[in-house]
C-alpha cells in the first residue's frame, strides 16, 4: 500500500471545467465527480444553496501522490479564490492494483 | 384594473401549482422535484418554444416586422442594464450593482412561457419570431455587464482572458445555445417535421410547464429568506423597474406596430429578469458581487410579480392603448 | 371464482410490467429505473388523480354520497390500525404491532391507481370524490399509531415534541400534500384547466403507471428475501387481513349506497397497505420497531397481493353482492 | 446516388438534434443531458419498440417469413464477428480483435429506431417480428466473442467460472431482457393494450428519439477525440464494415424474399455495431482489450456514419436491386 | 494549511433536515449534502436497502474547526441515536482560500 | 469515539454487485453507495469517460474495523485487478450510537 493525498474539492457547477484542467495541468490524471451535490457553507450568499436546484455544486475527489500536492494547492487556490468554493486535503493509502495514481 | 385578468392568469394550472410550490416551502412540507429532472423540463420548454417558433417563421418568413422587432429587442437589451446601473448605484457598489443591472437586462425564458401560455388562454395568437427575440435578449446585458464593470469598477486582473471566457458564456451557454439549435431545426424540417413532434412539444407543453413551475414555486420560497439581508430599495427596484421596462417595451412595440400578442410577449421579455444564465456569467464576470442580492431579487421577487401580477397588468396596460 | 376477471386483470400491461420486474429481479438481471425517475413518476400519478379528482367534484358537486364516503374513509382508516394491533400483539411487541397496524390502517396510492385502470378497462365508472377519500386516509392512522405507542408501550421520552412532529409528518408528507393540493387545482381550473393538462395527465396515465409498476415489482422482488426474517404468522396476516378490510369496506360501501366502481376502489383502499408515508412516519414515531418488519409485509406481500389477485377478487365478491 | 434520399434522412428532427449535440461538444457549449435521464430514454425507447413490434406479431402471426429471418438474424450475428476477427487480427491482437469482432457482430438499437423513423418518413411500412430479430442478434456475437478469446489468446484463468458470467451477461443484460419483455407484453395484451398504451408508447416516440439521439451526439463527439489514439486501420474498418455487412444483409433478405422496409432494418442490424451491451459484456470476457478502441470506434466512427450516411445509402442500394 | 475535522454522516432522508439544524445549532454551517445514496448495514432492516428507491439515505460531509468537534458528537449522537444513521469523523487539512471553515 | 478505517472503491457501475459480494464474504456489512458519478483516470481507456453516461461509475464507501482491512484489500485487489477501479484506504473514527461497525 502506497501513501497517497486526497483532494477534496466542492465547487460551483459552472466551474467544473476549470477545475478540472488545472488538476489535470498539475499532472493529477485521475478524479471522480459526484455531480448534483447540495450545500450550505458561511459565505453569505450560500445560506440557501439547497434551494438553487439549477445551479448545484459538484464534489469533485482526487487521489495524488503527495509530492504534486504543493503545486496542486497553487493551481487550485487560484481557481477557487476567484470563482469560490472549497477545498480540503487528507492522507489515504492506496491499494495497488493493476493501475495507480503513481 | 380588470379583476377578472388577473382572476384568469391565477386559475390557471401552472400558475396555480407556482402557488402550490411556495406553500408547500411556507408549510414546510417536504415536496420536491428531485434533480435533475427541472433541468430536463427547462430543456423540454426550451427546445418546445424553440422548435415551434423556428417551424412558424418559416411559414410567415422573414417580414419587416420580424426584423424591426429584433432590433427593438437587442436595443431594449442593451439599454435596460445602462439605466438599471445607474439607479441602483445609488445605494450599492460598482460591482453589485453591474451585477444586478446585467440580470434585469436579460430575461426570464418562463416567464416568457407563462405569458405564452396565458394568451393562449385568451385566444390570442402571437407570432413565431418572438422566440428569436427571446434568443436574442439573452446575452447582450451579460456582455453590457462586463463592460459596465470595467469602466466604472477598479479591477486588478487583466481583463483579456475574462472577455473572451464571458463571450462564451453568453453565447453557447447552454439555454442560448438549445434555443438557437431548436429554433433552427424547426427552420429546416418545417411543416413536416413539426407533424411528427407535435404530440410530444406541444400537447406535452401545458403539463411540463406546470410540473416546473411547480419546482419554481419551490425555489423562489426558498430564497425568500434571502430577501431580509437584501433591504427595501432592493426590493422596490424588483418590483418597480419591470414595470418601467414593461412600459417603454410596450410603447417600443406600439411605435414598431406589433399586434396585441406580441408586445405583451415584448413587454414580458423586457420587464423580466434572469436568474439562470446571467448569475451563471456574472460569477465569472464579476466573482465581487454578491450572489445573493442578483439571484434573489430576480427569483425570489420579480420572477413570482411578473408570473402573478404582472402578466395581466401589463395586458391591461396593451388594451388601454390598442383601444 | 370467475378466472376471466383475475386474467382480465393480469393480461393488463401495468400488471404485467410488475412481473416483469419482479422477474428481473429472480434472474438478476441488471434491468433497473434509476433514481430518481421512480419518484417523478410518482408524482406524476398523484397529480394526475387529484387533477382529475378535483374536476370530476366539481361537476358532480358535493352530494350526500361525498360526504358519508368520506366519513366512512375516516372511520376505516380510524378503526382498522384498532383491531390490528390487538390481533399483531398475540405475537409481536407493542412497538412492531402499533407499526404494523398504522402500515394496514394507512392506503397504497399506487393500488388505488391499478384499481382504477382495472375499471377502466371493464368499463367500470367511479367517482371523482373517492380521491378525496383517499387523500383523508392516507393520514388518521399514522396518529393512531401514535396514540397506540403512548398507550401500551413504555416510552422514556417526552411526548409532546414527538406528537408535533408526527402531525406534521402526517399532514404534510409529500404525497398528501401533492394529493390535495392537484385535487383543489383541480377544483379551482374545472373543465378548462382540464383542457389543457388532459394529454399530459390522462393520455400519458397509463404508459407512466405501467413504468411505475415495472419498478415496484423490482423493489417489491428484492424484499422478498426479508420474508424469511418476517415468519409465518406476519406473512399470513399480510394475505388475510386485507381481505378482512376488503369485507369490512364493501359492507359499507353496500350500507351508504355506493356504487360498484365506488365499492371496489373504498374495498382497495380499506385493504390496501402504506409503503411510503407511514414507514417514512414510523421511523419517528416508534423508532423501536424494526423496519423491515412493516416495510416487507406491506410491500413485498399485500401489495403484490392486491395487484394480482386482491382487486379481481374483491370485484367479484363486489359482483355477488349486487347482483 | 439519390441526394434527396440524404436529404430527407437528415432534415429529421432525430438526426438534426444528432448534429446539434456534436456541435455542441465542438462549439464547448455547456449543453447536457444529465444522467439517469439518457437511460430513462434508452429504457422507453426499448419498451415503445418491443411492445410495438409484440402487437405486430399477433396480429401477423408466425410465419414462414418470419421463422426464416431470425435464423437470418442468428446466422450474421455469428457470421460476422468471425469473419471481422481474421481482418481485424492483421493488425491488432487476440485481445482487442475479439473484442471489436464482438462489437460489430452485435447491433445498436437506436441505429435500428432510427431507421425505422427513416422509413416511416418515406411511408415504406416493415415487420413487427423485426424487433425479434433485433433481440435475437445482440447476445450471440458476445458468445462467439468468448469462443475466440478462448480459441486464440493465451488466457491463464479458469474460463468456466467466465464462461457462466458471460452467458447472464448476454442474455439477461438490461436491454435485451427489458427488449423481450415488452415483446411479451406485447404479444399478450395485444390490440387491448396497444390502445391504452398508444399515446404513450407512440405518440412519445419521436419526440424521446430526438432527445436521446441529442444526448447522443453529445457523447459521440466527446469520444471522437479517442480516435487519434486508434489508428486509420480501425477507422477505415468502422466505415467499411458496415457497408459489407449491410450488403451481405440485404443480400441474404433479398435472397429469403422480405419486403423493402425488413430489408432496410436488416441490413441495418447487420452494419450496426453495440457500444452498450457488448463493451459492458468485454470488461468481463477481455479485461486486456482497450475499451477506447472498440467503444470509440462502434460509437464515434460507426454510428453516426450509419445515422447520417449508412441507412439512406443501403436503402438507396436496396432501391436498386428491388426495380 | 489548517487543520480541521471531516465529519460523515449516512443518514435516511427523512432525518435530513434535523441533522441540518443540529449542525447549525453547533455552529458548522458549511457542509454539502450528497442525495440519493444507497447502503446496506448491519442493523437488521438495512441489509436489504438498496432496494428501497423512495426512501434513500444521504450522506453528509461537513468540514469544521477541530474545536467544535466534541460539542458537535454530541447533538448529531442524540439525533441518530433516535432515528438511526452513522457517523465517522477525520482530520483533514483545509486549503485557504478568500472564505474558510474558521 | 472507536477507530476505524474507511474504504473507498471507484469502479464501474458493471462491478458493483460483484464488489458488494466481496465486501460481505470478509464481513464488511455497511456500506454506502454513490451512483452515477464521472471520473477520468489514468488508465488510457478512461481519459474521457466523462463522455459515457451509460457506463457511469459507482463510488463505494465502507467503514470497517481496522482487523479486517488485511483481508478485504485481499478480496478486492483480486476484483479491481481483474475488472480495473481503483481503492483508497485512510483512517477515521466512528461516532459511537446505538449501532456501530463493531
Ligand atoms: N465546511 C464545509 N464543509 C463541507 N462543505 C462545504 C463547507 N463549506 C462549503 N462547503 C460546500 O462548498 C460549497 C461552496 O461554498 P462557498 O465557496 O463557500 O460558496 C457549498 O455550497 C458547500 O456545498
Ligand atoms: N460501516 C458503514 N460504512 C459505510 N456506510 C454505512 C456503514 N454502516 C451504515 N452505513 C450507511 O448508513 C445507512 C444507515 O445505516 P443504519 O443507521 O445502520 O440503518 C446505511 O444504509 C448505509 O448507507
Ligand atoms: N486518482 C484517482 N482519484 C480519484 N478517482 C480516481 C482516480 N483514479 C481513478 N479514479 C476513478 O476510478 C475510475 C476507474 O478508474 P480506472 O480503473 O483507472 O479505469 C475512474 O473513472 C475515476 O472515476
Ligand atoms: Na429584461
Ligand atoms: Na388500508
Ligand atoms: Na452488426
Amino acid at each position: 500500500m502506497l501513501p497517497v493525498k486526497r483532494i477534496e474539492i466542492i465547487a460551483n457547477y459552472v466551474e467544473l471545467g476549470k477545475i478540472l484542467q488545472g488538476l489535470e495541468k498539475t499532472g493529477i490524471e485521475g478524479c471522480t465527480v459526484i455531480r448534483d451535490v447540495a450545500g450550505t457553507s458561511t459565505r453569505d450568499d450560500g445560506k440557501h444553496d439547497l434551494a438553487m436546484t439549477m445551479l448545484d455544486n459538484v464534489y469533485i475527489i482526487a487521489f495524488c501522490q503527495p509530492e504534486k500536492i504543493a503545486i496542486a494547492s497553487e493551481v487550485i487556490r487560484n481557481i477557487l479564490n476567484k470563482y469560490g468554493g472549497s477545498c480540503f486535503i487528507s492522507d489515504a493509502m492506496e491499494l495497488r492494483t493493476t493501475k495507480c495514481v503513481s | 384594473m380588470d379583476v377578472s385578468l388577473i382572476l384568469s392568469n391565477i386559475l390557471n394550472p401552472p400558475v396555480l401549482a407556482f402557488f402550490l410550490g411556495m406553500l408547500a416551502v411556507f408549510l414546510k412540507s417536504d415536496l420536491e422535484i428531485p434533480p435533475p429532472l427541472p433541468k430536463l423540463f427547462s430543456l423540454y420548454l426550451l427546445f418546445a418554444i424553440g422548435f415551434k417558433g423556428g417551424v412558424e417563421l418559416v411559414k410567415s418568413g422573414v417580414s419587416q416586422d420580424v426584423v424591426l422587432t429584433l432590433l427593438a429587442a437587442v436595443f431594449m437589451s442593451i439599454i435596460v442594464p445602462i439605466y438599471s446601473f445607474f439607479i441602483l448605484r445609488v445605494k450599492l457598489d460598482a460591482y453589485n450593482a453591474a451585477a444586478i443591472a446585467s440580470t434585469y437586462g436579460s430575461i426570464s425564458a418562463v416567464t416568457f412561457i407563462t405569458a405564452g401560455s396565458f394568451l393562449t388562454q385568451l385566444g390570442i395568437s402571437f407570432d413565431g419570431f418572438m422566440v428569436a427575440a427571446l434568443a436574442l435578449m439573452e446575452s447582450p446585458a451579460i456582455i453590457i455587464g462586463l463592460i459596465l464593470v470595467n469602466l466604472f469598477a477598479v479591477k486588478q486582473e487583466k481583463s483579456e482572458f475574462v472577455w473572451k471566457e464571458v463571450l462564451h458564456e453568453a453565447t453557447l451557454n447552454s439555454s442560448v445555445y438549445l434555443l438557437v439549435g431548436s429554433l433552427v431545426m424547426g427552420l429546416l424540417t418545417g411543416e413536416s417535421g413539426w407533424e411528427k413532434l407535435k404530440p410530444f412539444t406541444q400537447d406535452m407543453f401545458y403539463g411540463v410547464l406546470t410540473f416546473f413551475l411547480l419546482d419554481m414555486g419551490l425555489v423562489a420560497a426558498k430564497r425568500i429568506k434571502d430577501l431580509q439581508k437584501t433591504g427595501l430599495f432592493l426590493i422596490s427596484f424588483a418590483i418597480l423597474i419591470p414595470i418601467v421596462n414593461a412600459v417603454i417595451g410596450l410603447s417600443i412595440a406600439k411605435f414598431i406596430g406589433l399586434q396585441r400578442g406580441d408586445t405583451l410577449l415584448f413587454s414580458v421579455l423586457c420587464a423580466s429578469a434572469s436568474y439562470i444564465a446571467v448569475p451563471a456569467a456574472m460569477r465569472i464576470t464579476v466573482p465581487e458581487a454578491n450572489p445573493s442580492l442578483y439571484v434573489s431579487t430576480a427569483l425570489a421577487v420579480t420572477f413570482p410579480f411578473n408570473i402573478i401580477i404582472g402578466i395581466p397588468l401589463y395586458f391591461y396596460v396593451i388594451n388601454l392603448f390598442w383601444v
